[in-house]
């Protein structure tokens, strides 16, 4: 600008002047984005000289909140808790269904049954086992690390009971003998005794006993005594709520004079530990070389090698390469894990070869998904697609205490549930909303869970135009009116998705039930009036979904057990259905172990269920995963476990492929200069002209 | 070289007017100034005498433009000058003194500054040597206190200090022809008189030109050594003070003198001229001044009239007029 | 001018206290500790974990004081831990807030400064050059594309701009940022993580800004001063900087100091589409989810921020006009 | 009474309340000479201006019965609107292109091909149907909030500029402590206290605008005060309501009309961001935006819903801020000295 005031200025009034001096402006700042481009413009967002490195990079929606493994449960979280701690069990890479193996204990242990009618787990633990680096150990007097021993376990164990850890899976671990006892002692002695509560928690702990179920045995021998039989117990000991916890890290990590709060610095023994947390926007896990894994290769334990056989067809996968299988965990360096909220972003990321695997972003499946298998274009840039059916289901459901849709009417509620169930053509629905991704649901249960039956189909869970009409005759508005009002009968459906996709898939559903003349009304609210309204039970028709905390039945079971009811007790028992004879099977199945005795109490329930119809199953989740074929040894797994440790990737060949996708274009840049220039220029021209 | 400083022929400006067509404000303006010499131009407000100085400088605001004629300073045709060439002539052999002193300084400058800037913009000076010419001027223009006046801002002072100080920056540089559009009409009349008086002698000390743009012949009578009329874009009356004032031409100027108190005759009640400049779209095509003359003849509605020599150096444009060949 | 500046700082103290005020009822009929403590426990947890969590977090508390109880209430906690900046602990994930703010308001400010002086410096200019060739084709063009770009929402030039510069030209990275390139003086990286959510900030609001300032110019070209410095003999340039310009000034102070508060703040949008983690992002996810203690530390701070930049815009004011004097 | 007949209703007195300003506005010298002012400057602005509002007037007029409605027994019962008839029944099953005779995805022949000119959307709906009831939408947005808000700024601004003191105070308060709180928070706040719907939403977005106006109109009854004309009022024994009435409010009116153009597309393009927040009005363009994010980036990607948004926004947005120059410059006393 300075340069054109001169020339404007001084000016000599001629115009091929005028426009010599543009042209030299214009080279010179042509030259000058040359320069820009040559050295600073790439479209990577890392640092150039990670790129040999073996580092996975991997992204994030939600910031994780908390990391105490006693206390985090969600998905976030587990991605970085779940490689930080060892579990004393884990499940099989490889195998389905779901296969545990051991992990911390040498193997998985068989319940005994005692005199006193409680049931034992015995737990022979692996010796020799180091936690990470941390100054933590040396703070209280040891080295740079120390031993894991069973008294961490226990120690973790009574974290689980402790009301101020205030564990949100408190219940679960409550048939353990003593552990309810010992939280009410604890809480007890706390109000009790105010020199008390300064002490630190292991003292606390000590103090008032510990929990009874709970015993270690020298430093390698760990014990479980539960009071009541629960055989998903064992389940829960392969996530991270069970997992070891030093207790030198919980003391030492107070928040206090500048150092961390306990929950934002996991120490634990697992094969990664935490080097950076930037909660918000990303954090990096590097190879714990005190792991057994890596210090003990001789050793060859279950979940430290690469695994030896897996399920059918894994082989012709790829999935057993030589070259792997029995050699020592884990193969990747490092993890770099990077915030991105919008997955649009996020995957044009992927795309560019800047993360090495990704989810599909429903918008861009249909260019990459042919079928079931990935389009020619996305195969020959090497990338592969893993599929999965993961272990959820999602549903409609209704208010059983809602004086119109519930159950106060009886038969002729339940016709209207079951004509509206007839209406919602899941597949259809999944065409449209989930790019076909997504396996009908029958029932509550998933595949990969015992009980799920492949053949069964729920009579009301296709549509059928007629039926639905004569239901609705049976229930008592005939053609959809309401003979109150002579209207169409008014329903609500109340969601707190008050995003503009949710609107189009909620309207899929009113569509559909116009049909039977039922005007449904979609009333999307924020979060906090939608859960009022859940908690008041003020609501008809609702949509809710359930991700398995564990394979089994009873997790999905229990959402209808009349004990959850959310009005009643805030449990997840959303539709508030409530059923005498499905509580009294639900019981029984519960504590059962898989056996066709368990079968045939499912079936019983499956026949209620699809009778009463508080829900109308929709489908479940298939997972699709993309990687880059820099990325070796994937299997996608359909519950929510880190498994990283099993994969390894090819630096050289992702720098390259990155190189080659990501060349800079630039002869737009020159373009726009040159328009802006030419559409300029000839008014300061004739503006001088003007003005001679 | 002719006799005159400033020559002015024929010359139009326009604005865009209502259709396609434009006004034009200034239609066919000729006059001319000798060195040294006042030279008076009267009208109401709207008849396009300060458009015609503006003109001369080439200051005219957009949207309107100087369509033709010639303006020759000391015979440099103004009009033909390049746009660098021509800021040179501003402010240095040629400069203006506006009507409203209040708004005519940049406020969030010092007074002194901006008279420094003047000198600055035409002569390779340093700031300081400026600075002292500036108190010079301050003093000549007589402003009290100057050396706490020169770094004072506009809103500090007066209106009649203020008008001083434009008149110091019209001199700053020696003008030849100073052009000063109705520099009195929004000054006190007290301050009016010192201001006319101001004006006066620094015009017969420095022996410049000047162009006085007014619609008050009282201050006419005091200042000017000759009168141009205009009227509605024209020049309706043109001659030697005296002349023009004891023996008034047009219609028009005779309005104009009865309408002046302590002109007329004492005892005698003031005339008023009926109606008001019409706006330029409703000009008459021929006379402009025929929808309010009282003396209108039936050609004045339809033809333009011609110029008549009363004088020497009196000339006057009326159908009613008869010229004294 | 030191009297004015305290009346001032008091009348603002005094707003403090409304909005605070203003916050603890708009976020109290928001948000029930509740619903707070289901956001923050998630679904599956029960009704006895979520009792704890709101005696832990201070929710357990009543609303409003009662006279029998003067001390006790939320609304006393509320001011009392803002007032102090004692920010305590998100709801959500329990980190300490303070900290969270000044980390993310590094990654803010390392967006919105240089967006606001590119801006600023790019708005200006221009407006002075449309300015300078008023009543060409080029003024009419330039107020049309000014006109053109306000007509266009933020969101399309976010989404256009990643699919077109970073997707399709590959020029920049699509999204992302990292806190340690700033402590480590990556300078190249941080230049590639920024050039686009820059130009897009810069292109949104350059257009209604540019015509704000071209109108202001334009008004004042218009002024008798300015003919004045015309008939001195001055040049257009010379016209431009040294006499509009800084008369100019005075109205586009009024926009520009009180932007300031927004740099602070950071954006919305443009964080949680370029996955900046600074304050706007921050602010996003706790509109999302629903924390409480985040969102009225943020009002709060912006109030404040925006409270000083009023009276910085008084005081400024007295630098740039000769004419104003504060009593 | 229901929600169509309701809205029969508005357009009813709207049109009404058009023909009454319309008549007051000729007989007004002033006024007449702006409106002529501004036709001739914008003739495109203004006509354009025009046909958005003969689209929301065709989109608020419904009356039920006399539809083909498919598959659907609801609708039967429902009301529809004068726009909708015109279109009729456009339904197909998911996205299609522009003027397509197949579906956009699986291919398969459409109910109506080669009728859509912005194709479908991801529920089959037409989307240029969509874009024209937009325009309801949007002009619903600015015209019910500045109907809210500037009553209320003239309800606050104008006693607080004509008696200053304690009121001028209390306002001044009111108006810093709104000012002081970031607008997207306050209005995500009070949509989320509220409740969701249209008048919310529009309430929210009143409350977060009034601010500015409030200030001019303060500060311009504080002028207006101090005139001659209001003196001699006063002298005459005029009460202070009537002296508000019948010389403060008329002469604010042009301010009142300046802001309300200016105000509009600023109230336009905040929904659009509140769309994305999740907290838009149902059917608007902000709506079609945020959804076409992701729409976008399908591959290949679906352009011709925000395309349609898009292009109907902006056609609207440029209208009205061309519009808003040409009234302020015909209005505001400020800038109407001729150059």
């Amino acid at each position: 600008m300075a340069r054109l005031a001169e020339s404007l200025t001084t000016g000599s009034g001629s115009g091929s002047d005028l426009s010599r001096r543009c042209q030299a402006m214009a080279w010179r700042s042509l030259l000058g984005l040359v320069a820009f481009a040559c050295f600073g413009c790439s479209n990577s967002p890392y640092p150039e000289e990670d790129s040999d490195t073996k580092i996975l990079y991997r992204s994030f929606e939600e910031a994780p909140k908390n990391l105490d493994p006693a206390y985090a449960y969600t998905t976030s979280a587990t991605a970085i808790l779940g490689r930080v701690y060892d579990t004393l069990l884990e499940y099989h890479y490889l195998k389905r269904p779901y296969q545990l193996i051991g992990g911390i204990a040498k193997e998985v242990p068989t319940a005994e049954v005692l005199d006193d009618g409680t049931i034992r787990y015995g737990f022979e633990l692996r010796g020799e086992m180091l936690y990470q680096d941390d100054p933590c150990f040396a703070a209280y007097g040891g080295g740079a690390t120390r031993q894991v021993l069973a008294g961490d376990l226990v120690f973790a164990f009574q974290r689980l009971a402790d009301p101020l850890v205030n564990s949100p899976v408190f219940q679960s671990f409550a048939n353990l003998k003593g552990f309810a006892e010992f939280a009410k002692a604890l809480a007890e002695r706390r109000k009790r005794d105010p020199a008390f509560r300064k002490l630190p928690p292991r003292e606390q702990y000590r103090a008032v006993g510990g929990i009874s179920g709970v015993v270690s045995e020298g430093p390698h021998h760990f014990e479980l005594v539960l009071a009541r039989p629960y055989p998903q117990i064992l389940e829960w000991l392969a996530m991270h709520f069970s997992a070891p916890v030093p207790w030198e890290a919980v003391q030492h990590y107070d928040g206090k004079e500048g150092r961390d709060h306990f929950k934002d610095h996991p120490v634990g023994s697992g094969p990664y530990y935490l080097s950076e947390y930037a909660k918000e926007s990303r954090y990096v896990l590097e190879k714990n070389l005190n792991w057994y894994g890596v210090k003990h290769p001789e050793w060859k334990a279950a979940g430290a090698v690469y695994p030896t056989s897996g399920a059918p067809g894994d082989e012709a996968h790829g999935l057993l390469p030589a070259e792997y299988v029995g050699k020592p965990l884990p193969f990747i360096e490092r993890i770099v894990t990077v915030r991105d909220k919008e997955s649009i972003p996020a995957f044009g990321k992927f795309l560019q070869g800047y993360y090495d695997s990704s989810g599909i972003v429903k918008e861009s499946f249909d260019q990459l998904v042919r079928g079931d298998a990935l389009s020619e274009e996305m195969s020959a840039r090497g990338m592969k697609l893993e599929k999965s059916a993961k272990s959820d289901i999602f549903y409609l459901g209704f208010n059983m205490d809602d004086p119109v849709v519930g159950s106060a009417k009886g038969a002729r509620s339940r016709a209207l549930r079951q004509a509206m169930s007839l209406m919602v053509d899941v597949l259809e629905y999944t065409r449209v909303f989930t790019n076909g991704r997504g396996i009908p649901a029958q029932s509550p249960l998933p595949p990969g869970i015992f009980g799920y039956d492949a053949e069964y189909k729920n009579p009301f869970r296709t549509v059928d135009l007629k039926r639905a009409q004569a239901l609705m005759v049976e229930a008592g508005y005939p053609g959809g009116i309401d003979p109150k009002t002579n209207k169409p009968l008014r329903l609500s459906f109340d969601t707190s998705d008050t995003s503009p996709d949710g609107g189009a898939r909620f309207k899929f559903f009113v569509k559909a039930w116009r049909q039977l003349g039922i005007s449904v009304e979609v009333s999307a609210t924020d979060y906090n009036r939608f859960q009022k309204k859940m908690r008041e039970g003020a609501f008809q028709i609702f949509q809710w979904g359930w991700v398995a905390d564990y394979p089994d039945p009873e997790n999905f079971m229990f959402l209808l057990w009349s004990k959850m009811s959310r009005k009643k007790s805030g449990g997840p028992n959303t539709a508030n259905f409530s059923n005498a004879k499905y509580d009294e099977l639900f019981l029984k199945m519960a504590t059962r172990e898989n056996d066709d005795r368990r079968m045939e109490i499912m079936k019983e329930m499956r026949t209620l269920l699809e009778h009463e119809r508080p829900w109308i199953e929709l489908y479940h989740r298939e997972s699709y995963v993309l990687r880059h074929g820099w990325l070796k040894n994937v299997k996608a797994p359909g519950l929510s476990l880190p498994v990283s440790k099993y994969w390894d990737l090819d630096a050289a060949e992702r720098g390259r492929r990155r190189t080659e996708w990501n060349r800079p274009i630039y002869w737009p840049a020159f373009l726009l200069l040159f328009m802006g220039l030419a559409i300029i220029a000839p008014g300061i021209r004739t503006f001088y002209q003007e003005r001679q | 070289m002719s006799e005159f400083l400033l020559e002015v022929q024929d010359l139009v400006t326009s604005f865009p007017g209502s259709g396609s067509e434009r006004a034009r404000v200034v239609d066919g303006v000729s006059f001319n100034i000798r060195p040294g010499e006042v030279m008076a131009l009267v009208g109401e407000s709207g008849c396009g005498k300060s458009v015609s100085a503006l003109s001369l400088l080439r200051l005219v605001p957009k949207p309107g433009a100087i369509e033709s004629g010639s303006v020759l300073l000391d015979g440099k045709d103004i009009l033909s000058l390049s746009v660098p060439d021509m800021r040179k002539v501003r402010g240095h052999e040629m400069s203006m003194i506006f009507q409203e002193p209040m708004t005519s300084l940049n406020p969030v400058v010092r007074v002194g500054d901006q008279v420094v800037e003047a000198i600055r913009l035409h002569e390779d000076v340093s700031v300081k040597a400026a600075r002292s010419r500036t108190l010079e001027l301050f003093k000549q223009v007589r402003i009290p206190d100057p050396e706490v006046r020169l770094d004072a801002y506009p809103h500090h002072l007066s209106g009649g200090l203020k008008q001083r100080i434009m008149i110091a920056m019209a001199l700053a540089t020696r003008p030849k022809l100073i052009i000063a559009d109705e520099p009195t009409t929004a000054l006190d009349v007290t301050i009016q008189a010192q201001i006319l008086s101001l004006l006066r002698q620094l015009q017969q000390e420095l022996d410049t030109a000047v162009l006085l743009i007014t619609h008050d012949l009282g201050v006419v009578n005091e200042l000017a050594d000759r009168i141009s009329v205009m009227y509605a874009g024209r020049i309706v009356e043109q001659g030697d003070r005296r002349e023009v004032l004891a023996n008034p031409g047009h219609p028009y100027t005779r309005g104009l003198l009865r309408s002046m108190p302590g002109l007329g005759r004492p005892g005698e009640p003031l005339a008023e001229i009926s109606g008001m400049v019409p706006a330029p779209a409703d000009w008459p095509r021929g006379c402009r001044f025929c929808t309010r003359c009282s003396e209108v003849l039936d050609i004045c509605e339809s033809e333009v009239p011609a110029r008549r020599r009363l004088s020497l150096t009196h000339h006057v444009a009326c159908h009613a007029v008869e010229a004294t060949e | 001018m030191l009297a004015y500046v305290l009346r001032k700082l008091a009348y603002g103290g005094l707003t403090v206290l409304g909005v605070l005020l203003l916050i603890f009822v708009i976020f109290f009929a928001m948000a029930r500790p509740d619903d707070v403590a289901r956001r923050a426990l998630g679904e599956k947890a029960q009704g006895a974990q979520i009792e704890k969590w709101k005696a832990k977090h201070g929710y357990d508390k009543p609303l409003w004081p009662t006279l029998a109880k003067p001390g006790g209430s939320l609304l006393q906690a509320h001011y009392v831990s803002l007032l102090s900046f004692e920010f305590g602990n998100s709801d959500l994930n329990d980190s300490p807030i303070g900290t969270t703010i000044r980390d993310g308001m590094g990654a803010s400010l390392a967006l919105t400064i240089p967006m606001f002086l590119s801006g600023l410096v790019l708005g200006l200019v221009l407006a002075l050059f449309v300015a300078f060739f008023r009543e060409t084709y080029i003024d009419t063009m330039g107020v049309f594309l000014c006109v053109l770009g306000m007509s266009v929402s933020i969101l399309i030039y976010i989404i256009g701009s990643q699919f077109v510069f970073a997707k399709m030209l590959r020029w920049f990275p699509i999204s992302g940022f990292d806190t340690d390139v700033i402590a480590d003086g990556n300078w190249n990286l941080l230049l590639r993580f920024l050039a686009l959510p820059v130009t897009v900030g810069v292109l949104s609001s350059f257009g209604g800004d540019t015509r704000f300032y071209r109108t202001v110019f334009v008004e004042e070209v218009n002024r008798d001063y300015v003919r004045t410095a015309r008939a001195k003999g001055a040049g257009e340039m010379r016209v431009m900087l040294r006499h509009v310009l800084r008369n100019a000034m005075i109205p586009i102070l009024t926009r520009v100091v009180v932007a300031i508060p927004f740099l602070f703040t950071g954006s919305l949008l443009l964080e949680a589409f370029f996955g900046i983690p600074g304050l706007g992002s921050i602010t996003v996810d706790a509109i999302a989810g629903n924390d409480f203690s985040v969102l009225r530390v943020m009002v709060y701070i912006f109030a404040l921020l925006f409270i000083l930049a009023q009276i910085a815009t008084d005081i400024s004011y007295t630098l740039v006009d000769p004419r104003v004097r504060l009593e | 009474m229901e929600s169509w007949m309701v809205s029969n209703l508005v357009v009813a007195v709207l049109l009404v309340g058009g023909a009454w300003i319309a008549v007051a506005v000729s007989r007004h010298d002033i006024w007449r000479a702006a409106v002529q002012q501004v036709w001739k400057r914008r003739p495109g602005a203004v006509l354009v201006v025009c046909v958005y509002v003969l689209l929301a007037l065709l989109d608020s007029v419904a009356w039920r019965g006399n539809v083909d409605t498919g598959s659907d027994v609801v609708a039967q019962h429902e009301a529809v609107t004068l726009l909708e008839r015109l279109f009729g029944d456009a339904q197909e099953k998911s996205y299609s292109a522009p003027l397509a005779d197949i579906e956009f995805y699986d291919h398969s022949p459409l109910k109506h091909p080669g009728s859509h000119l912005f194709g479908t959307d991801i529920l089959g709906g037409d989307v240029f149907l969509m874009t024209l009831k937009g325009a309801r939408v949007a002009l619903l947005i600015g015209g019910l909030t500045s109907l809210i808000a500037i009553p209320l700024a003239l309800l606050f601004g104008i006693p607080a500029g004509y008696f200053g003191k304690r009121i001028d105070d209390v306002v001044f308060f009111i108006m810093s402590t709104l000012a002081s709180i970031p607008t997207l928070l306050l209005l995500i706040s009070i949509t989320v206290a509220l409740g969701r719907s249209t008048l919310v939403v529009c309430f929210a977005l009143a409350v977060t605008s009034w601010v500015g106006f409030c200030r001019i109109a303060r500060g311009e009854t504080m002028k207006l005060r101090e005139m001659d004309y209001v003196h001699a009022a006063r002298l005459m024994g005029a009460s202070e309501t009537t002296i508000i009435l019948r010389h403060i409010l008329p002469n604010l009116m042009h301010l009142v009309v300046i802001t309300f153009v200016l105000m509009f597309s600023g109230l336009v393009l905040s929904e659009a961001v509140l769309a994305w927040l999740g907290i838009g009005v149902n059917g608007s363009w902000g709506l079609m935006i945020a959804k076409a994010k992701d729409e976008l980036s399908r591959d290949p990607a679906v352009w011709w819903n925000v395309g349609g948004a898009g292009v109907g926004l902006f056609g609207l947005l440029l209208a009205v801020n061309f519009l808003g120059d040409a009234v302020r410059d015909a209005l505001d006393p400020r800038t109407r000295k001729e150059s």
